[in-house]
């Protein structure tokens, strides 16, 4: 899944989501070198009440919301992007529900 | 303790082996999900950068404490598997008083309202800040009474509509980090329920903090003061705090000021060292049974005044002999991570 | 480093059955009731205090603010008296032996959270010194104004455990024993004392420990995955655990069932009330305390409790000097009522005298449980002083007649 | 142990009231003669108390009964001693003196107008006494042993360790000079009432 992540790479150092996907103003000087951030998102849809914030503010834009109903008739969300995921936890931090977390991919040993 | 067995994987990613669940079901009382919360509203949210500052600390689970008070965030105390106590109406704080000053190994850390902590625990929350009571309390700050549907709070902005104030509000907001600051808080902190990360670490920094340390949480409430302002729901309040939240550091809390619309500014406000009450006291113990020592020392035959030692034994009332020094604290050092450098640490325990 | 033990001594104060070695300081004092109050809880191991100052329950703030730091106690005055109640119900959670003093206009406001307290099932005493009321009243007078609020101040329904001192000696006696039945049934006490007997000074005997039997706090010898806060032993009183100590339990004041979860509705408040009112009810001889006199043979029985029991007293002198055979029935358990004992008497006697320093408030009590056995008198006082003896004198000469 | 006055008088229960003005240290007065009876000596003592809400220059009173058996009603009936440390104290109590009481005065606060035939009385510049022994404060004390040395209802050396044991450390010496200050005037002027 490495190859999934080219120049894009970006880490919220300071954390602040942004509704857009940021583009480098400059290349990074490890670039290639420091280690590239895979996340896996999983889900407890049964848990979503569908308030879309983990859709709206994920920075690399993983998530929609899906077309299917949960048990309580919520639309919750679905992974579109998985290979965009970075692990950067925004959406396990932001779910009011605790129904999203993640996994860090196998391939980096997991956490 | 928890019959629900969660249900992973399902259209996220693959399920992994070896995944153990939700990573904050260890600290969540997953047998009382679903919570009461409304979607959209930011209090799961909270709770959520709560639980992770925890796990991240390396906090005791077993030395922490969480006290809330009446309102749908008094709820919070109910959900996590900590020793919880679900008190009375604005309470919150003067019980944890107890349960901290009764012993101080305990973290004890108070989740509430805006209403809760604000109007009638408001004397509390004033007292508890002057005496820098070694607390954490978290006020979840949603400008309404939630739980009662949607009542006027000490915290709702001018103009804004409320079951009870139908024609808008009248009256002008707490500042809350200001109240809390001129107090005597030691940690003063606002921010939204946006800025997960940065609410994480304070909390974080907080629960490693000796002082009193106040985090106002500004969090939606889509149901009886948005919508009932015409304001849209959950998603949109997120919105505008990504517009208009303004991060300053430092910042004088005079200045930290909401109204229904315009910045919102958010940060570390105040971090500052001085003595705690737990320490004052413990200082005056110290120093009682220092001089009580030493007045036995002078009963001993031939020791500097036998006549005036022990003559009044069997009525003593007890009365302190030794006043306890002033606490010393550095009220001017304003702002995150300011230590009192150069001057001489506030001392933590007694020797 | 002093935190630490500091922290086992108040931990170890709610599980000793012994008075904690080095702390007590037997011998004949003389003290006026309050400072002998003060004195009783550091002989139960008391070794937490908050309260808000007030007069006449002020002097035992006083004495717990000169004595608990050198007794391995923690005080605090609190900014009023729902902050003192509060925070005395959390320091109990936390393992100490807690306590509140007060008078009518704080014991007003200690009521909503003397319901927490009874809905959490928290050991704590509340001091009562009681002063003439209503509002501010007679800040510096005497008055028993407040034993039905004792009973129904907080709102809801319950049980509740008063007790009455007459001496400044039974105020250090009867507060260990309030303490004591705190431990024994995990329920608020209230020690229920008057502006007289607080500020009345005389000699208080303080025993040697070894003479003072404490009850020490039933915690639970359950494993903590599992353990649930109100499942309660055979007497119908759960074992409690003590915060900081791994168990990770939840307590709240809203209706909750033996996991101390929420249960809302119906079946789960009848559960709650039932179980929170009968282990009072169903141990209630073991709270019981009077003090008889002269009753053998009595045609007149003088209910009272207590500075209005002293008048009594008096009087049954005064009334057997004239011929009267008068006797005296001293309730020092109030709350719960004592109805078994009451209705024996009214069978008994052919009038019951009722002399309280309020306007008729036990004596409905005392008709209740007579059912019409015999005449019950009230003898009312508006508060700010004693009955005068000739006047209680003259209700008994005329309830004879 | 000296005999009582009132022992003799035929009464096992003493009636005692101590009363001036916020400041004269009535209430210890008080306290210290109960203590001497219900401490030292083993007998029994209630004390009771009124003063008005001032810290300084109320009407203040401390009554002390003292008796062999339990005492019942704590509050005086009639007052077999009274010590009036004020005029105010004074009119408002006199009247309740039992015919054969004694009546001890301030003698430079206090005027007796028509004075009563059926009592002892005596007047004492507790006051002047006390600032020659450079304290002021301790006009109570002084008040104290001309009190012991007249009404003798309480043993002297009795009062003496009730002092000490309850006055301020390092004031107990000054008391103490101060009790038999008063003690010793009673002694030279108490005796022609």
């Amino acid at each position: 899944m490495d190859s999934g992540y080219p120049e894009k790479l970006t880490m919220q150092m300071d954390g602040t989501p942004q509704a857009e996907s940021p583009q480098f103003w400059r290349k990074p000087i490890d670039e290639g070198k420091a280690p590239k951030l895979v996340g896996v998102v999983l889900m407890i849809p049964e848990r979503c009440k569908g308030c879309g914030w983990c859709v709206e503010f994920c920075p690399r834009k993983v998530l929609v919301i899906s077309e299917r109903f949960n048990i309580k008739g919520y639309h919750y969300p679905r992974v579109a992007k998985p290979e965009e995921c970075v692990d950067c936890r925004l959406c396990e931090r932001l779910c009011p529900e605790f129904a999203i977390y993640l996994k860090r991919s196998p391939a980096q040993g997991g956490s | 303790m928890n019959p629900e067995t969660p249900k992973k994987g399902t259209d996220g990613g693959d399920e992994l082996p070896g995944s153990d669940g939700h990573p904050m079901d260890r600290i969540l009382r997953m047998d009382r999900m679903p919570h009461i919360w409304c979607p959209g509203c930011g209090l799961g949210t909270t709770v959520s950068c709560f639980a992770l500052a925890v796990n991240e600390c390396g906090i005791d689970y077993d030395k922490l404490c969480v006290v809330s008070g009446i309102g749908c965030t008094g709820r919070a105390a109910g959900y996590l598997r900590l020793d919880g106590y679900h008190t009375t109406h604005g309470r919150a704080i003067p019980f944890a008083t107890g349960l901290h000053l009764a012993n101080p190994d305990l973290k004890v850390v108070v989740i509430s309202g805006d209403g809760d902590l604000s109007a009638i625990g408001g004397n509390h929350l004033i007292h508890a800040a002057r005496r820098n009571l070694n607390l954490v309390v978290i006020c979840v700050n949603n400008f309404i009474y939630g739980m009662t549907g949607g009542q006027v709070a000490p915290t709702t902005p001018e103009g804004m509509k409320a079951t009870t104030s139908p024609f808008g509000c009248l009256e002008h907001p707490f500042n809350l980090p200001y109240l809390a600051s001129s107090s005597g808080a030691t940690l003063v902190a606002r921010w939204t329920t946006l800025d997960v990360r940065q609410m994480v670490n304070t909390f974080k920094k907080a629960f490693m903090k000796k002082g009193f340390s106040f985090i106002e949480v500004i969090s939606p409430c889509p149901e009886l003061y948005m919508r009932r302002n015409k304001l849209g729901d959950g998603l949109a309040m997120m919105k505008r705090f990504q517009s208009d939240r303004l991060v300053k550091h430092g910042a004088d809390p005079k200045e930290a000021d909401l109204g229904a619309t315009g910045k919102i500014l958010v940060g570390e406000f105040v971090n500052l060292d001085r003595s705690t009450y737990a320490d004052a006291y413990f200082r005056m113990v110290s120093q009682l049974a220092e001089a009580k020592s030493v007045r036995k020392e002078e009963a001993k035959p031939g020791g500097k005044s036998p006549a005036q030692a022990g003559a009044k034994a069997p009525e003593a009332v007890g009365e302190p002999k030794a006043k306890p020094r002033p606490a010393e604290g550095d009220r001017e050092g304003r702002g995150p991570e300011k230590k009192a450098a150069g001057t001489p640490a506030v001392a933590t325990s007694p020797p | 480093m002093v935190s630490a033990g500091w922290v086992e001594r108040i931990k170890e104060s709610s599980s000793e059955a012994k008075v904690l070695p080095g702390i007590l300081r037997p011998g004949a004092y003389f003290f006026n009731g309050d400072e002998a109050a003060a004195e009783g809880a550091i002989a139960a191991n008391g070794r937490f205090f908050a309260a808000y100052p007030i007069t006449p329950a002020t002097e035992i703030a006083e004495r717990c603010a000169a004595r608990f730091p050198e007794c391995g106690g923690m005080f605090i005055q609190m900014e009023d008296e729902l902050a003192a109640m509060n925070c005395i119900l959390g320091a109990a959670w936390a393992g100490a032996k807690a306590l509140t003093s007060t008078s009518g206009p704080g014991f007003s406001l200690m009521m909503e959270n003397l319901g927490l307290g009874i809905m959490l099932e928290t050991p704590v005493v509340l001091a009562n010194v009681q002063r003439a009321g209503p509002s501010t009243g007679l800040p510096t007078s005497v008055g028993q104004q407040d034993m039905m609020q004792a009973r129904w101040g907080s709102h809801g329904d319950y049980e509740i455990i008063a007790l009455c001192p007459d001496s400044p000696q039974e105020c250090f006696d009867l507060m260990i024993r309030a303490f004591n039945l705190s431990e024994q049934f995990r329920t608020p006490v209230l020690l229920m004392s008057d502006e007289t007997i607080g500020h009345m000074t005389e000699k208080v005997i303080i025993p040697p420990a070894e003479e003072i039997e404490l009850v020490p706090r039933r915690y639970t010898r359950a494993a903590p995955g599992d353990y649930w806060p109100y499942v309660p032993d055979e007497d119908l009183v759960p074992p409690m655990a003590r915060a900081g100590t791994g168990y990770r339990y939840h307590v709240t004041g809203l209706t909750h069932d033996h996991r101390g979860y929420p249960d809302l509705d119906a079946e789960g408040q009848h559960q709650l009330l039932w179980r929170l009112k009968n282990k009072i009810l169903q141990n209630q001889k073991k709270i019981l305390s009077f003090e008889m006199a002269r009753m053998d043979d009595a045609e007149v029985c003088l209910l009272a409790y207590g500075c209005s029991s002293r008048v009594a007293r008096s009087v049954m002198e005064l009334a057997r000097e004239r011929g009267i055979r008068a006797g005296l029935l001293r309730l020092i358990t109030v709350w719960p009522f004592p109805d078994d004992l009451v209705r024996d008497v009214a069978g008994r006697v052919k009038a019951i005298i009722v002399p309280e320093i309020n306007l008729g408030q036990i004596v409905r009590e005392v008709e209740r449980a007579a059912r019409g056995r015999t005449k019950v008198v009230s003898v009312p006082h508006a508060g700010g002083g004693l009955h005068t003896e000739p006047a209680v004198l003259q209700v008994i000469e005329e309830a004879l007649r | 142990m000296v005999q009582r006055v009132m022992k003799a008088a035929g009464r096992d229960v003493q009636e005692i009231r101590f009363c001036g003005f916020g400041g004269q240290g009535v209430i210890l007065a008080g306290y210290i003669t109960g203590k001497a009876a219900a401490i030292i000596e083993g007998r029994h003592a209630t004390l009771t108390r009124s003063f008005g809400p001032e810290s300084r220059g109320g009407a203040c009173s401390a009554a002390v009964i003292l008796a062999d058996q339990r005492i019942a009603y704590p509050f005086l009936h009639k007052q077999d001693v009274l010590v009036a440390m004020s005029q105010a104290a004074y009119v408002e109590h006199i009247g309740q003196l039992v015919p054969g009481g004694i009546l001890i005065t301030e003698k430079d606060l206090v005027t007796v107008e028509n004075p009563r035939q059926d009592i002892r009385s005596y007047a004492v510049p507790a006051t002047r006494l006390a600032e020659e022994l450079g304290r002021k404060l301790v006009l109570n004390i002084v008040m104290l042993g001309f009190f012991t040395c007249v009404s003798r209802v309480v043993d002297p050396e009795s009062m003496r360790k009730a002092i000490q044991s309850s006055v301020p450390a390092g004031t107990e010496d000054l008391n103490l000079q101060a009790f038999n200050k008063g003690y010793a005037f009673g002694l030279e002027h108490g005796v022609n009432g």
